[in-house]
């Protein structure tokens, strides 16, 4: 029982990796990386870890994400900007 | 006290003193917070080279080994052994001068965070300490995790400018990839072995023949300790991050840090994987040969190539930590011994030379070799020190680098007979290269460079980092360089220190005295070995060498455009593109070309 | 290098990566099988000093130093990350606006927050005896606290968030440990040794120094956590380049966060 | 028992990677270089596991249960924390990049060549 469910795990850690790579928009990567800590910790319990899955828990589904989502936030928030071709940029001399 | 008992506070006293600073730090003035952050730095100094002096004082070869917590072989445990001891004490100098040095430097701390930049350094002071008295494989890895972090802020402390942000970047990227391919290899270790100490690893390894697991947990761990290293092809991040970090942060990042990479690979080879049960010489020798060869002409030849004076440098800490790799690829004690004395000397030179570009920065707020033609004639003291640290560069008898060089390239001479000449090329160019900036920069000789077509370039204008441009030079500015290039000297002509050294690196490699030493408490005799001194050979080949320079540099600033060698140069430029999806796809293939050096290491 | 290059140098050397680690695993002990030697030690240690998670054990007491460094490496990243978002010579702060939220949403988040908090501080004050500990607890409470800028606005969370305490705060947690460790040099023991009474198993107060030692995590990792996300928060929220809201050099479209995606679809 | 974890484990590593070196967004860099983290979690976890063995906290006096290692357990935990600090402090290095630049495109970025 304990290993059909850890394949399970694992196959979801698996697939949730790959989909945070493939998901090149990172407000969306932020999301799925949420999605990725979360069957990680889920992993982890299976794995008699709960320590371990309660800190995966913590910080990769909600702490790096949250700070992603910031830094899209300031990134973004500029008033025009590239959209893709830059501009060299203002160097704050 | 027990000397022992010292070990782990080598670590805990710069802990302690940053904690301080950021605790107290916005309210601190400037002058108090450097006090304190000195005073802690050179706290530690003195219990490194007490450590360093119980533990390198000839007659029995006992070292101190210390438990952490008491928890003798549950716990980590710290080595205290000469050549460990030995960087620590390093490591600590260091970063006393560069805390002296930057009394003066930022002119102007970030607001409200006065204490920061001293309560970083002394974290990176803790780290590099730490990594190098560990006898603990994770142990190591937190160290090395705790370099990476604090040395990726250091790098891009500088927030007002664009260059430090993107080297920062690259740095932290590739470093935080290899840290993540050298944990993968410890937990490899971990899963055949049970155990996460040095010593312990290495016997139960010992205990089967070596396989493929041994094999990849081996390149895995060495892969993240050469990124550190910067050895071909994982160096690309050293160049766009020492060039554009703070100066004294430059300092330590080319005078330690890279060195403890190298340091890393060697421990790791000798304590774990140098028995039956690792790999065998012969393969190791040619995997680390072969990259060394790579980086260090690599290095020499982009050295050579440079305008920006800390990309110069850069290029020239690469070059030389391809030298030092070749050093540790002989295997033998006196490759160990020769090498670590050259990074003794290698330390101090670099630093200086460092600290002398600083200088010609919050001068002229650029570090240019051609937009800097002939402007600085009117600093003849840093000319001076700058000149001379080339000279020690290039393997000038009787600095310390070059009775290491001397020493590193006779023990080399045994494994390949060509060798050597390829420490004397090598040196000759960077210690050329750096003549040569000094010749145009502060005498102004030759012609003024003109534009050079072709190939991609990094040109140096650059944001003083005191507040506004230099007038009168402070005095700290130009003591530091030219006391460590005083230490560098002093290194290299007392005898004690060679003696000292060669002992050091007759029990580093004493793979079964180190595990009973750690294990079982049995004083570590030290083996027969040949303590690095000086030869005929070795002095007339470090000549010879500093006569190159001279003359390289002398031929460059007369003929200064070369098209043809330009063209040639141009591929290999081109690869250092500051791109980091290239770096990142470099460091992959390298630990490909890693496993296809060591394979048959495992059959 | 063109990205075609990149990433054929990248596919020779996953292949190199991937032929590797496959010789690894074929020689790795099946899965779940064998015992390390070093986990039977560790478990057998920690009964001896009475502390019944052992994972807590392992961290705070037999390898306590690697902690140390762990912390320390928190401690570092919180402070190079307030060095490298400081508001550099060229920018401005520009004050929030207030916030309207829906009363419902806001006794929601209050609520939750009330929640998380007391959670997260259980599990600070646990971790010797159930999973948890410091560093989980610590980044509970300290995510929680966030939820006010959610519950309320900007400034209510700048309120009940005097960073400079926090920073005060989280290097009196990097201060309170290495004073733990030295503690026990003082009292004539090794560095970072268990010095203190053990107690019973299971109790709250059992293990010796593991719980001082978890304390101090937890106060570090708390106050470290809501100094990072608050200098994010700054960023996104309050400071501002030059040529922000004044046109400047930038006139127009979204920024450079989706530009891939952009580019995809043009 | 099934070796799954580990390839999986390789997997996870080399997909990051993959990312890293295919990126055209920075924060997505950073965010691929969390994901090649998780592998070394997964696979100290998994090296650590034993088949019926029960997470290693006990409610009372020492039994002979089978329990996990609970080495690798911590370990893991430092590995986390490690990971966190790295992703804030390289993402504060992409929100200032983003100002000096203008970009956040790594084939954008030209400053630092040859």
């Amino acid at each position: 029982m304990t290993d059909a469910l850890i394949v399970v795990a694992l196959l979801l850690v698996a697939g949730a990796a790959t989909a945070a790579v493939l998901n090149r928009d990172p407000v969306r990567q932020a999301l799925v990386l949420s999605f990725l800590g979360l069957s990680l910790a889920l992993l982890f319990t299976f794995l008699q870890a709960p320590d371990v899955a309660l800190s995966q828990l913590a910080v990769g589904s909600a702490v790096t994400p949250l700070m992603i989502l910031l830094t899209v936030r300031k990134v973004r928030r500029r008033p025009g900007s590239d959209d893709g071709a830059d501009k060299p940029a203002g160097r704050g001399r | 006290m027990d000397t022992a008992r010292l070990l782990p506070l080598v670590v805990a006293v710069p802990l302690l003193g940053a904690a301080v600073l950021v605790a107290t730090g916005r309210r601190l003035p400037r002058l108090v917070s450097d006090i304190v952050g000195c005073a802690f730095a050179a706290a530690t100094a003195a219990l490194a080279l007490l450590v360093l002096f119980r533990a390198g004082h000839p007659g029995p070869g006992t070292y101190p080994v210390e438990w952490v917590g008491g928890w003798r072989r549950v716990g980590i445990v710290l080595v205290g052994d000469p050549l460990g001891a030995g960087l620590a004490a390093l490591v600590s100098l260091l970063v006393v001068t560069v805390l002296v040095y930057s009394w003066r430097y930022f002119e102007e701390p970030p607001r409200r965070h006065t204490g920061s930049f001293p309560a970083l350094i002394l974290v990176f002071q803790a780290g590099m300490c730490g990594f190098a008295l560990t006898g603990d494989l994770f142990n190591a890895f937190v160290f090395f995790e705790l370099m990476g972090v604090v040395a990726y802020a250091l790098t891009g402390f500088r927030v007002e400018e664009p260059k430090p942000l993107q080297g920062a970047l690259a740095f932290g990227v590739v470093n935080s990839l290899g840290g993540y391919a050298t944990l993968l290899g410890i937990t490899l270790l971990y899963a055949r072995t049970g155990e996460l100490g040095f010593a312990q690893i290495g016997r139960r390894l010992d205990a089967d023949g070596p396989d493929g697991l041994v094999l990849a947990a081996f390149v895995l761990v060495t892969t993240g300790l050469l990124v550190k290293a910067a050895a071909v092809p994982f160096h690309f991040w050293l160049p766009d991050a020492h060039a554009v970090a703070p100066t004294p942060v430059c300092m330590l990042l080319s005078g330690v840090m890279v060195e403890l990479g190298v340091y890393g690979v060697a421990r790791v080879y000798w304590t774990v994987f140098s028995g039956p049960g690792g790999l065998s010489h012969p393969d190791v020798t040619r995997a680390l040969l072969v990259l060394g060869v790579l980086t260090t002409l690599l290095g020499a030849a982009m050295c050579w190539r440079q305008r920006h004076l800390k990309r110069l440098l850069a290029f020239s800490t690469v070059a030389h930590t391809g030298l030092f790799l070749i050093g540790v690829a002989v295997l033998t004690p006196e490759g160990i011994s020769g090498t670590a004395l050259y990074v003794l000397g290698h330390a101090g030179v670099k630093a200086a030379l460092f600290a002398c570009v600083g200088v010609l920065l919050d001068r002229y707020a650029t570090v240019d070799e051609h937009e800097l033609f002939a402007r600085a004639r009117e600093l003849p003291e840093v000319g001076v020190l700058f000149a001379v640290g080339g000279l020690a560069l290039s393997g000038l008898p009787p600095f310390a680098s070059g009775l290491g060089k001397a020493a590193a390239e006779e023990a080399a001479g045994h494994t390949a007979g060509w060798l050597p000449a390829l420490y004397v090329l090598v040196s000759a160019v960077t210690g050329g290269a750096v003549l040569r900036a000094g010749l145009r920069i502060f005498a102004g000789v030759g012609r003024r460079p003109g534009k050079e077509e072709g190939g991609p370039e990094t040109t140096g204008e650059e944001e003083p980092e005191t507040g506004g441009r230099l007038g009168r030079i402070p005095v700290p500015l130009l003591a530091v360089p030219a006391a460590l290039l005083a230490a560098s000297l002093a290194l290299g002509v007392i005898p004690a220190v060679a003696s000292a050294v060669g002992r050091a690196g007759a029990l580093f490699t004493d793979t079964g005295g180190y595990r009973r030493t750690v294990l079982d408490g049995h004083a570590a005799a030290a083996p027969a070995h040949l303590p690095p001194h000086w030869q005929l050979t070795g002095i007339l080949l470090g000549l010879l060498s500093a006569a190159l320079a001279i003359a390289l540099a002398t031929l460059a600033v007369r003929r200064p455009v070369h098209t043809g060698a330009a063209a040639l140069f141009a591929p290999v430029r081109r690869l250092q593109s500051g791109h980091i999806g290239d770096y990142v796809a470099w460091l992959v293939a390298g630990a490909a070309l890693l496993t296809v050096l060591t394979v048959p290491g495992i059959r | 290098m063109s990205a075609r290059a990149r990433l054929w140098i990248f596919l020779v050397g996953a292949a190199g990566f991937a032929v590797l680690f496959a010789a690894a695993c074929i020689d790795l002990p099946a899965f779940g099988t064998v015992p390390h030697p070093y986990g039977v030690r560790a478990v057998r240690a920690a009964l001896s000093h009475h502390t019944s998670n052992v994972i807590a054990s392992v961290n705070f007491d037999l390898r306590a130093f690697d902690t140390l460094g762990e912390e320390t490496i928190l401690f570092s990243a919180v402070l190079g990350t307030v060095v490298l978002l400081r508001q550099a010579r060229d920018e401005h702060r520009k004050d929030p606006e207030p916030a309207v939220v829906h009363p419902r949403v806001r006794r929601f988040a209050l609520l939750t927050l009330a929640c998380a908090l007391l959670v997260g501080l259980y599990v600070i004050a646990h971790g010797q005896i159930s999973p948890g500990g410091g560093f989980q607890g610590g980044v509970v409470a300290a995510t929680a606290l966030h939820l006010l800028y959610i519950a309320a606005d900007y400034r209510a969370l700048e309120r009940v968030r005097p960073l400079t305490l926090y920073e005060i705060g989280e290097a009196a947690g990097e201060a309170a440990y290495v004073i733990t460790g030295l503690a026990a040099v003082l009292a004539g023991s090794a560095f970072l040794a268990n010095v203190l009474p053990f107690g019973t198993l299971a109790a709250l107060s059992s293990g010796g120094t593991v719980p001082v030692l978890n304390a101090a995590v937890g106060l570090e990792v708390t106050s470290g956590i809501v100094v990072l996300l608050a200098r994010f928060l700054d960023q996104a929220v309050e400071i501002e380049e030059p040529g922000e809201d004044d046109g400047g050099p930038w006139d127009s479209g979204d920024s450079g966060g989706n530009g891939d995606e952009q580019r995809e679809r043009a | 028992m099934t070796v799954l974890p580990y390839p999986v484990a390789g997997w996870i590593f080399l997909i990051g990677v993959y990312g890293l070196v295919t990126s055209r967004n920075l924060i997505h860099a950073v965010g691929c270089l969390a994901v090649t983290q998780s592998s070394t979690y997964v696979l100290l976890l998994a090296v650590g596991y034993r088949d019926g063995g029960t997470a290693p906290v006990f409610a009372d006096a020492p039994t002979d249960s089978r329990v996990v290692d609970p080495v690798v357990q911590a370990l893991a935990l430092t590995d986390i924390v490690v990971g966190a600090t790295v992703t804030a402090l390289l993402l504060a290095l992409v929100v200032q990049l983003r100002k000096r630049h203008g970009t956040v495109d790594p084939d954008a970025l030209s400053e630092l060549k040859g």
